[in-house]
Order: structure tokens, then sequence, then C-alpha cells
């Protein structure tokens, strides 16, 4: 399933690009992030909780480092393995200029195999859609904050 | 079919399932279990801790609040609505839905606070629950608050119930003349919903529309809404009001319907769900 | 503040007979009826509540034993099909079940045995829609319920 | 209701057979003391689970039992590896590249599917089996996905290395010459695809066994569900690298079948070896989930380039088609599917020029097996749809178009192109029959009726026969190097000594009530009551008397079963009559057998022997008998039919013996504004020549109507872009439930068959005449609505909604060339 978007996002491309390469300031973006740790430049784990499922499914996400052609360009993919699901997903986004602000063209393709995946498939879209927006919402927040202070 | 291992608990008043539930990580109010026990046989769902509702029976309760509402008690079961006198004078749509969820078995045990606070898209209260304006009393280890629809459903999966919450029950305006009614497509008859929609008219004609199965949550279909309030509730000025519905929706796509088809049902069960609740109000 | 527990003392009564056992929280009636009390015929047909295959009366309402618990019937009193001809006389459903060939592998026959006595318990004279309402719980892949909705209804005395 | 045409059966006098006498199966049943795989226990048993593939298509990178081993209660874990050490691949059927396949116990270094297994957990509990399943680590390295058999084809991706390719089995079928037909028709009708949609019967019942290793003898023993124990002992024995005779199959009661528990040896070879492994009984339950991702489907097939040939008077002289079947990720019983269609090459119609192109290919699918009207259904749906096609885009009427090219029955016995004969049967009477029962008459009124509501309404008829008793050289089609041909089914009656008569099966009954109808041949053979005959339940091949072929599947039972019972029930009667003869000093003619005694016809009443007397000085008190007469009351009979070899240069030949005929007519309604479809009337008819027992076949017409209707509107195996099976449990694969079945109207007739040894034809499986009736329908109710053609065999509301919302882009695949 692919999801994409444009977000606008109002602080300069430098302070945006350097929040979402920061792994440790994603994670604090990220809904239901319950430990997180780096492995190296490019690698980095976190321990999600990803609402599928009654009450949610814990789930350990490796995460890798694609492609990044700063300011504007970074792609990465997140592999997690939870009992009855395994999430396979792919993120890219592209940062350009917007007067005072930037503009965020953003890509996910989320693929979840296993039990899950099959039972929950009509409840997937909905939920993908909805953490998506939270995480925008929170980016939104954080980006606002730095380019205040 | 085979659970993991889990800790089972049957509290015997609410303040202990309160406090049960706020004091073990990972514990889940256990009603009738008619979906989470499913859920949890599959494994996609393990609570660590089982908290019974079994016993509390003052959640099994119907009535009237003082302000004349229908206060229905998070353990009433589908079976319950279907047969309470208070539902067939106070809300009648509630016991005609209730009776087309599952089967005999399923509302048997199956409970109005379990309906909403799994809140799958596809089940039947929530968008009717949004459309009748009802309100939500959640309990908490030190105080009691109650939520309106529109706050309680937060997405898939999730409600205004956090952790260490109990929902007690849920309250019904009585419809003092307006009209209810729910509408949709089922896989096969009493199935699952593909997409529904439930409205209620009041005697002056103001409408209600609530979407299920469209979105994380239910959706009210405000645009309609307005351009219905006008009052002329005609075939043909619903199905006007209904235009363009579908579009500002962003359905899921399954393998019982494209979001294109979902988007379409949308307006369709808005429709029918408008028309007959408007030729079941009392004329003003 | 009672203690939640992954084990728990079950007290049912089965078929008239009161059984005291040592159950596992996460075991399910309809397991703990087949492997830990012997009574196989009630059976599995699905892993989801739809099939009915495992329906027994829970203080006499049909209920699905695959969306329920063992420790969650303590206290109760449940009847499984082997209850149904206690004495060894078949009931007049099971015998209309015989006479309009209302099953064929009868796999499903122990849980639509179970929803119809229910029914006629409530309604003694059903018809055919409040037959075809009472069973839609039950799966069968042999008959199209045909002569299943037939057995039922005759014993009610309707045509 | 039920009517019957008049004609005597040719063979018994109507005794006990040929009346609905209520089963003996059933006393057991509703009280539930049936006994079914999954109730026997034995001491010390350990429970088995299987780990699954999540994914369609991956490598298997490494699996790490060691976690799943510490586990208290686990008995001990299988691998693929171990499985392709200490087992041989299974036998494959097809030629090459199919037959080069290698298929395992458990997947040995890849998944093709979704759930497939890839290793297996043994432990105390059912419970603790799967919690040790949870911790088995597989390490997955995914590949590209097929879903599409056309994907397939092109073999970019290839599932199985060892064959190279994907294609399972190719072959162009001719008989007759399409081409001149084509040149010489008026109208040449093309249709570019037709879809049959993958689903199964899902019987009630999953598959399972209870497997015990007895070291001392090194002899299986499978308390199990398998339904075809012959063939699954052919595929299991060699390899596991023993003989045949080491495996013991024992079933009793089995919840439904339906040609889905044909396929089981691979998970029981996993519980033979782990009953061997750890010493102990092993036991596994499949659950729903389980079986509807990886245990049988019914073969999907695609048709492509049709052409039909039509004369001026709608007489319609042949058709060419390409039929490409995806078998999923296995072969297992395939390629047989390639061929069983051509029982009924013309379906039940006339024409004589045919040419078939058949491809079947594997995907990442589960792999499929026999379903109830395994492979003819889908060839018969194509005939259906042909006829319907041709019938709206000339503008002809079905019911006339269809008994223009129906075969006659005064055309009976009739050769079809390829060999087979259609041993009788009057399809016009019984079409006649059928549009009487949904009073075809009132349609027109009724669809004006309807469109007052708001509702389109439609008719439609399915026409389809019940092909029964195999021919298996019908294989030697595919491969000439396979030693298979012919058919039979053996069956033991005796005389014991109280009395008792005691029949004994190869069949392996799943629901068919064999107890009841083999005691009513019996007992008219023998001059008893049904209840003094004791038909043994299930099959046990250590000690029922079994052939090759034994089984229950395609339909046969009243040929090869029956016969076999009545062939044994023969020879136990002669003998009876000389040993009454022998010990009353009478002439053998002069004795009958009448109410459970052997007596002298018109004889004083003391000149009778009960059944006791016999059994009781055969057994006990035979001293006096004369030393030249040895009586044994213990017969067994082989009922081998004829067939004669099948012509593997022409592909023709007698492929079955007996065709049962299915009408079903349809009358539905279709929501315009969501695209539901409601049956609002439906009739079905049934001649399958002398029946043993009325109520037992018109139960069997009530439920393959069932699936046939399923199958139509909701029943679907839907997988997504990954090979993730999206219908997954009964929420998503809608079976019909008690509200959702329509009002059934049946009607029989009888055309005894020549050739079945009690004029009775194999039947119950049906041709899925309700998915063709039903299609017909929803196609005649949407000719106002821009004449959408339907193209698929499932058709739930999202469905019908495409083809209301864009009618055209489903015509775009409809042709008509007129001269």
């Amino acid at each position: 399933m692919i999801v994409s978007g444009t977000k606008e996002l109002p602080a300069p491309r430098e302070t945006v690009w350097n929040v979402i390469n920061d792994p440790t300031e994603m994670a604090k973006l990220m809904p239901g992030v319950e430990s997180f740790e780096v492995t190296d430049a490019t690698h980095w784990t976190a321990k999600v909780k990803v609402p599928l499922g009654l009450g949610g499914l814990k789930m350990t996400m490796n995460f890798e480092k694609l492609e990044e052609r700063p300011p504007e360009f970074a792609s990465m993919r997140a592999k997690g393995q939870g009992v009855g699901a395994l999430m396979d997903m792919t993120t890219s986004f592209t940062l350009s200029e917007a007067g005072e602000g930037t503009s965020m063209a953003w890509e996910a393709d989320v693929k979840i195999a296993g039990p899950v995946g099959a039972m929950g498939q009509r409840v997937l879209q909905p939920i993908v859609n909805q953490q998506v927006q939270q995480v925008l919402g929170a980016l939104e927040e954080r980006v606002s904050v730095t380019s205040d202070s | 079919m085979l659970l993991r291992e889990v800790e089972y608990v049957r509290p015997a008043t609410v303040e202990e399932a309160v406090s049960l539930l706020g004091s073990y990580e990972g514990a889940r109010a256990l009603a009738g279990g008619q979906t989470l026990v499913n859920v949890m046989k599959a494994r996609a769902a393990a609570p660590d801790v089982l908290v019974d509702l079994a016993d509390l029976e003052e959640l099994r309760a119907i009535g009237f609040s003082a302000d004349g509402l229908l206060e229905i008690g998070a353990m009433v079961t589908y079976a319950q609505l279907v047969g309470s006198s208070e539902v067939e004078v106070a809300r009648p749509i509630l016991a005609e839905v209730a009776a087309t969820i599952a089967d005999v078995q399923v509302r048997n045990r199956g409970t109005v606070g379990g309906n909403v606070c799994v809140a799958d898209p596809t089940n039947h209260l929530p968008p009717l629950l949004l459309a009748l304006d009802a309100t939500f009393t959640i309990r908490g280890p030190e105080s009691e608050r109650t939520v309106s629809a529109d706050e309680f459903f937060v997405g898939v999966y999730m409600t205004a119930v956090s952790e260490g919450e109990l929902l007690t029950k849920v309250s019904v305006p009585p419809s003092s003349g307006a009209g209810d009614g729910f509408a949709g497509l089922t896989i096969g008859k009493h199935g699952t919903y593909v997409a529904n929609a439930a409205a209620t008219v009041s005697d002056e004609g103001g409408v209600r529309i609530a979407l299920g199965c469209v979105d994380a949550v239910p959706v009210r279909a405000s645009a309609m809404e307005e351009r219905l309030a006008g009052g002329d509730l005609s075939a043909e000025a619903v199905a006007a009001a209904a235009e363009g519905l579908g579009a500002s929706l962003d359905p899921p796509s399954d393998a019982h319907g494209s979001g294109d088809f979902r988007r379409h049902l949308a307006e369709v069960s808005a429709v029918r769900a408008v028309l007959q609740a408007a030729s079941r109000r009392k004329a003003a | 503040m009672a203690t939640p527990a992954s084990s728990h003392g079950v007290s049912v009564e089965v078929n008239g007979e009161q059984i005291e056992l040592e159950v596992p929280a996460r075991r399910l009636l309809v397991h703990f009826l087949r492997d830990d009390l012997g009574l196989t015929g009630t059976h599995v047909g699905c892993d989801t509540g739809n099939c009915g295959a495992c329906t027994v009366h829970l203080n006499g309402e049909p209920v699905k034993s695959c969306m329920l618990l063992a420790v969650q019937a303590d206290g109760a009193r449940i009847t499984t099909i082997e209850g149904l001809a206690a004495d060894g006389e078949l009931t007049l459903l099971q015998r209309s079940f015989n006479e309009h060939h209302a099953l064929q592998c009868g796999y499903c026959t122990p849980g639509m045995l179970m929803s119809a006595t229910a029914l006629l318990e409530r309604t003694p004279r059903p018809s055919e829609e409040d037959v075809r309402l009472a069973l839609q719980g039950n799966i069968c892949r042999c008959t199209g319920y045909v002569n299943i909705v037939e057995a039922v209804v005759a014993v009610g005395g309707g045509a | 209701m039920t009517t019957v045409t008049d004609q005597p059966a040719k063979t018994l006098e109507k005794g006990f057979v040929g009346q609905s006498i209520p089963r003996k199966e059933d006393a057991r049943l509703v009280q539930g003391l049936g006994t079914f795989f999954d109730d026997v226990r034995r001491h010390g048993m350990g429970y088995v689970h299987f780990v699954r593939s999540p994914y369609a298509h991956a490598k298997i990178v490494s699996i790490d039992v060691s976690r799943a081993l510490e586990l208290d209660g686990v008995y001990g874990t299988i691998t693929g590896d171990e499985v392709a050490i200490s087992t041989d691949p299974f036998f494959e059927m097809s030629v090459e590249p199919g037959g080069l396949i290698k298929d395992y116990a458990l997947a040995v270094g890849r998944v093709r599917h979704m759930g497939e297994p890839v290793a297996a957990v043994c432990a105390a509990t059912r419970e603790l089996a799967r919690d040790a399943a949870e911790l088995v680590e597989v390490s997955y390295d995914p590949l590209p996905v097929l879903v599409e058999a056309e994907e397939s084809l092109k073999d970019e991706v290839v599932l199985h290395d060892d064959a190279g390719s994907n294609v399972v089995w190719s072959g162009v079928f001719e008989w007759g010459d399409v081409d001149q037909a084509l040149a010489e028709a008026d109208h040449v009708v093309k249709i570019d695809r037709l879809h049959f949609n993958r689903f199964s019967s899902t019987p009630l019942e999953c598959a399972g066994a209870l497997v015990e290793y007895d070291r001392g003898t090194h002899e299986w023993t499978l308390h199990c569900n398998h339904q075809m124990p012959g063939v699954g002992a052919i595929w299991m024995a060699p390899a596991l690298r023993v003989g045949i005779d080491k495996l013991r199959f024992v079933t009793q009661d089995i919840g439904g079948a339906f040609g889905n528990k044909i396929c089981l040896h691979p998970q029981y070879v996993v519980l033979c070896l782990l009953a061997r492994k750890l010493g102990r009984p092993v036991q596994w339950t499949e659950w729903r989930t389980d079986q509807h991702t990886a245990n049988a489907h019914g073969n999907e097939r695609t048709f492509l380039d049709a052409e039909v040939a039509v004369k001026a008077d709608g007489e319609m002289t042949g058709f060419k088609v390409r039929a490409l079947d995806d078998c999923g990720a296995f072969p297992r019983y395939e390629p047989l599917g390639c061929i069983i269609w051509a029982q009924v090459t013309p379906g039940m119609y006339g024409w004589r020029n045919i040419k078939v192109d058949f491809t079947q290919v594997c995907t990442n699918k589960s792999p499929v097996s026999p379903n109830r009207g395994y492979s003819r259904m889908q060839h018969l749906w194509l005939t259906e749809r042909i006829v319907d096609i041709v019938a709206a885009e000339l503008g002809l009427d079905p019911v006339e178009v269809r008994k223009k090219n129906y075969v006659k029955t005064e055309q009976m016995p009739y050769e079809t192109p390829n060999g087979c004969v259609y041993d009788s049967g009057d399809y016009a009477a019984a079409l006649d029959l059928v549009l009487e029962l949904v009073d075809h008459g009132s349609i027109e009124d009724r669809r004006r009726e309807a469109a007052a509501r708001g509702k389109l309404l439609g008719f439609g008829i399915g026409s389809t026969l019940d092909s029964g008793t195999n021919n298996f050289g019908q294989s030697t089609l595919l491969n000439p190097e396979l030693q298979f041909s012919g058919n039979n089914e053996a069956a033991s009656v005796k005389l014991d000594i109280f009395g008792e008569v005691v029949v004994t099966l190869g069949t392996v009954p799943q629901g068919q009530g064999h107890e009841t109808t083999a005691a009513q041949v019996v007992a008219d053979i023998l001059g008893c009551s049904p209840d003094q005959v004791n038909v043994r339940r299930g099959h046990d091949t250590w000690f029922n008397s079994h052939a090759g072929f034994s089984g229950t599947y395609a339909s046969q039972f009243a040929f090869t079963g029956l016969g076999a019972v009545k062939g044994a029930a023969e020879l136990l009667r002669d003998e009876m009559v000389q040993l009454a003869a022998a010990v009353l000093q009478a002439d053998a003619e002069a004795i009958e057998l009448v109410d459970g005694m052997a007596r002298i016809k018109d004889g004083p009443e003391e000149a009778a022997l009960p059944f006791m007397a016999l059994g009781a000085i055969v057994n006990a008190n035979n001293a006096f008998l004369p030393p030249d007469f040895n009586p044994t009351l213990n017969h067994r009979y082989v009922c081998r039919p004829y067939f004669g070899m099948v012509d593997t240069e022409k592909k023709t030949g007698q492929l079955t013996l007996t065709y049962a005929t299915q009408i079903h007519a349809a009358v539905v309604e279709v929501d315009p504004d969501t695209g539901e479809v409601e049956i609002v009337d439906y009739a079905a008819v049934d001649d399958c020549g002398v029946r043993i027992n009325p109520q037992i076949v018109e139960g069997q017409v009530h439920g393959a109507t069932a699936h046939a209707i399923g199958a139509a509107l909701s029943e679907e195996f839907v997988y997504d872009e990954e090979g993730t099976l999206l219908t997954s449990n009964f929420y998503d694969y809608h079976v019909p439930h008690a509200l959702d079945m329509p009002p059934l109207k049946t009607g029989a007739m009888e055309s005894p068959s020549p050739v079945a040894p009690l004029g009775a034809k194999g039947m119950g499986e049906g041709g899925g005449g309700g998915i063709h009736c039903i299609c017909a329908a929803i196609q005649d109710a949407l000719a106002g609505a821009g004449k959408p053609i339907v193209s698929t065999s499932c058709n739930p509301p999202h469905r019908v909604w495409a083809m209301l919302r864009d009618p055209e882009s489903s015509r775009a695949g409809v042709a008509v060339e007129s001269k």
C-alpha cells in the first residue's frame, strides 16, 4: 500500500532537515515508540507498539537509511517483526523551500504480511493514514518550536 | 484457536475493576469477548491480564437518568437491547440494529461496551451512536468523566478510554419525535458491513448523519446535513444533498470493495438512512 | 483486591454433573469440554466464531464455546449435545433430524441441535423465518439448510 | 417437491431400494456420539503445530528451533532439511516440466505460498505447541511473487528451479475440425476472456490425524480423515521409503470432504516422521485459517480467445478456446485436472468440433486439490457461459438455444467427439420440468413488477452433467508413462455366527449415507430388513476389503461401491441358498430368502431356517455338512467396470461411465444501487437414474446447490499482489448461512443407466449448475443496463456494481462476426 502527500512546514528547510534526519528526533515524533537505540550512522532500532490488532502489537523495527541528498532528499527502509505480523516500509521525502517555510513531499510504501496482514486488511489503510497524520502533526509542532527558539 | 498465556481476574465491583486495570501493565477489560477472545485466538492481540467484567451487575442495567436520557450499561448484551422495553420506548433503532449483529449466540454474549470499545470501523454501533449524539461515561481511578461520541472514537481499535479507565455506560437521548434510520451493505445477511450509515431526523427536521467503514472512526456527513437543514427531505432532495459526499472521503480498499465502491456505498447508505429516518419521525 | 492468575479453579455444572477442575486461564471452553472432560460431541469448525459447531447452552442460552474462556464459565450451568438425550431417549428434535434427513456428515449437527433446542424452548411453534434467524450462527456445508429448517419447523407442528 | 417420471428400475425389484428410509448413521451423530479424528485420544500423545510462512514466495535463509526446544513440555521439532534427508519427494504425475517438480512434506530451502509449513513442533498440549511454534526463528529472503496465471506463463520468475518453468502440463485437444466449422458458420462469436474464480467447498471439519508408530513392526496407524486412503498411501509410502503395507489408514466419521481431503499426504508424512522420531503418538488438528490459507483450493481457470461457430438457425457446431489452469504452488493431484474436464467436453450439447489448448501453471497461491465438481465444473461453466453469451449477442432465447443444441434423448447412448458415452437422459424434458418449477411463463410479468420496486430481475439456466466413475486410464492422455487404468471398488458381506449380516466397504463416506444405502441393497438381496444389516462405520485399510482405487470421490459409489456390495451380497445369497437346500433336503431352486429366513417356497412353516441357524451351522455346528461342500458365508467382491483402453493419439476413450443430469434455474433481483444479488426463485432438477434412497439423493442436490450459490455470489479466495490471502476466515470468505439460502425447489427424473449394476448413476458432485444459472441470471438482469457480459464465476456486489457502472468495458471482449 502506497500513501503519499505534501506538507507545508513553518520552518526553514535546514531546520526540518535536521529534525527528520536525526533518528533520536524522529523517534520522539513517532507514536508508540517504547525504546530506541542507534546502531550506527545509517542503522537504528526501535521497539514500537503498532495499533494493529486490539491493544496494539509490539514490534521490533529495524531502520536503515537508504539514500540522502542534503538538504532536500532522503529515503529509508524499516523492517518490523512482531508475532502475527511482518512490516516492510520504505519512506522517502523531498524538501523544497517555500517562502519562509518548507514544503515536504513524502511517500510511504507499507507492506504487512502474516495473519494480521490478512485479517486486518480493511483497517490497515485507515491505521496507516492516521499514523502518518500523527507523525506529520508532531513534526510540524517540533519544527515550529525549533524555529522559534 | 490457541491463546497466548494470559492472567485472568474477575473483580466484584467497578472500583476494583478500575484499580485492577490501573495497576497491571497490559491489562484489558473483558466484556462479552465476542471480538477480544477471537482476536486473541488469532494471537493478533495478547493482553497480559484480562479483567472480566462479568460480575459487575451495575453495568448490566438499562434505565433512565434524571434528565431522561436512556442509560445503557457497558455490559448490556445485544440480546438485552433487543428485548428491552426501555429501548423500545426511548430509541427502538438500537434494538433494531442490535438484532442484526451476527447471530443469536453472539448477541447473547456481545455487549454494547465491547462493541464501541473495540471500535472496529465495521462495527454497527459506533456510527449509530454518533448519529444519535450519545455520550459515554468513563470511570477512572479518581473521577468519572463523560465524553461525546465525536470525542469518544479516536482511531481504529482506539477510544477515549485510556489505560486504567473503564467505560461504564452509554447515554442516548430519547427520540422524542425524531426518526432514526440505518442502512448499508453487508457481506451476507447479518454479516460484516462493507459500508453503512446511520441517520436521525428530529421532529424539527434537524438531520445528523454518521458513516461507518469509510475511515478509522465513524464520520459525520456534515455537508449533507447542512444541505438538508432546509427541511426538504423528499427523495430527490436527499439524493441531491448526498452528491459529492463520496468524493469527500478516502475509504479503504479490500477484498469486498474498492475505495470507489465504498465512496458510492456511503452515498447510497446515507440517502437510505435519512429517508428511513424521515419516514419514521413524528411530523412536527 | 482479587489477584490475576494464569490458572483458576473452575466449578461448573455440566449436563447435570458438578465439575471442579483447575484450568489454565487461556483455555477455551470448547477445549475444556472436549479435551479435559472428554465431551467430544461439541465440535470445532472454525477459529473465528462463525460456524457455531461448538454451540452449547450456558445457563440455558446458546453460546459459542470457542468464544468463551473456561474460567469465564466458572459458576455456570452448561448443557452440551451429550446432555440432550441424557436418558438415551432421543428428543423429538433429534428424531425429526433423522426423519427429515437434516444431517449428512453430522459435524455441524450438535451445534445445530443446541441452537434449535434453545429456539424451541423460547418459541415452541417457530415459523421458517424464526428458524433461519435462530440458526444464522450455525454453518452447515452439506445440506443447504433445507432439511434442517424443515426438521425444526416440523417439531413445532409446522408444515 | 419431487416429480418422478414413472420409469421402472431395470435391475432390482424395488424393495428397500428406492425408498427414503431414514439413515442408520444418524442415531449416533444426533447425540454427539460420532467419532471424528479429533475425538481419538492416546496415552502420552503429543500435539503438533506447524510453523507457516508469512510470505508467498521467499528463500529460507535459516531456521533456528533451539528456543522452541528449550520450552518445558516441548517433545521435539522437525524442519525441511530433516525431511529432505529422511524422505523422497512425492511422486509427480506430470510429464516434463511439471514432472520435475520436487514436492516435499515441508518447505525445503524456499517457500512458495503463504501458510506453507516450514517446520513442525510437537508438545504436551495444543497451546504449548503453538507457543513453541512462535519461538522457531525463521529468516526469509522475499522473492518476487506470482499471483496471476498469465504472469506465470512468462517464466520471468520461476517457482520450481528443478522444473525450470512454471508450466506444469500443456497440450492441445482437437476433435472434429473446428476451423472448418468456424469457416462454415453464419456467425462466429468471440469471447476474449472468462475467469473461473478460486474457491473451495471448505468442509466444516478441517483436516488432521492422530498417528501412531509401532517400533516393533515399523508400522504406522493413521486415525485420520483422508477420503482416498488408497491413493494417499501411493504418495506416502514411497516418500517414507517403506512398503504400502506399513501404512494403516483408519477413518470413522468424517466431517465433510468434497475432494478437499485427498491431498493431505504432506502433513501426514510430517506426522509419521514425528511419531517415529519422538516414539509417541502425535496429533495434528488443522484450524480453519490454516485450511483456507494452505490446504485445498479448487482449480482456478481462465478461458482465453474463445471462438464459437453458430449457424443461422442457432445450431452451434463447434468452439475453440485456450484454457489456462492455475494449480497454485504445487501440482499434488494435478495435472489430472488437465484431462478430467474432457469427460464432459461438449457439455450437454451436440457440437462435434472442439479444440481446447490447455495449459496448467504454478502460482504463489495455495495448492489446489479436487473440489466438488472437480475440473468438469470449470469446463461446464465455460459451455454454459458460451451458450448464454451467444444467445444474448445473437438475440436468441436461452431456452430455445439449449433445446436446439442439447443432445436428444433418442440419441442416447450418445458418443461425444472424444469418445465418451452419455449413457441415458432426457435433457429437454428435464429443462421443461425446471421451467415449470420456476413458473418460467411469468418471468416477464415478474420483471416488470420488480422494476416497479427499482430492482432488476433476471432469469438464468445452468445445465450440467455429473460424470461418475473415472477411468484412471485418462491419466495416460497426460502422461503415457503412468501405469493407471480403469477403476474398481471392493466390499465384503458375511453372515456371522448368530446370523448377523456384516458389511464392510472400501469406500470412505463423509456424509453420503453409505451405511444406509448399502444396507438397503443387501437387505433386498438377502431378504431381510436393513436394520439386520450392520454396515461397519468408516474405513480401515487393515480390515475393510478395499481395492486400488478405493475411496469416496468422483461420484461413483452408486456404481462401483454399491456394485461391489451387490456382487458380494449375491455370492453370499447363493451360498446361503445352497446351504439351506442341503440342510432342508431340497433343491436350491425351491429355496427362497425372506423375512430373515431361508425357507422352502410354499413349504410348511417348519421348513425354514432363520439366518441365525445358517450362521451357527457353518461356524459352530458343521460336522454333518458333506465333505465336498464348504461354505464360508463370507464373500468379497470387486466391482470392476469395463472401459477399454483410451487412444493416446486421438486423445479419445471412455473417460467415465455414467452421466447424471442436473438442470438448475434461478430468478434473481439485482439492487442497481449496491450491486446486491438476491435469489428470489430457484429450482434444480436431477436425473441420476435409479435413486437407491431418494431423500439422500435430494439432500445431495441441496448441498451441491448451496455450494454453487456460495461460489456464485460470495465464496472466493482473494489474494493481494503480495500473495497474501485476504479471505482466510469465514468473515471474509462468506459461505451461505441459513438466512442467505433461498427456498429451493427440487424435481427428479429417473433415466436408469444401462451400464450401472443397479441402474443408479453416481451423483452428488453436481456440475456447479447453480454457478452457471446465477451468472446467466445476473447477465439477464443487467441486459437493460448496458448489457454487460458476466465474465467471472463469482459475482459479489462490488463486481456487479462495476458491471453496472461500466458495462462497455465488460463488453469490449466480446465480438460477433456474421456472414
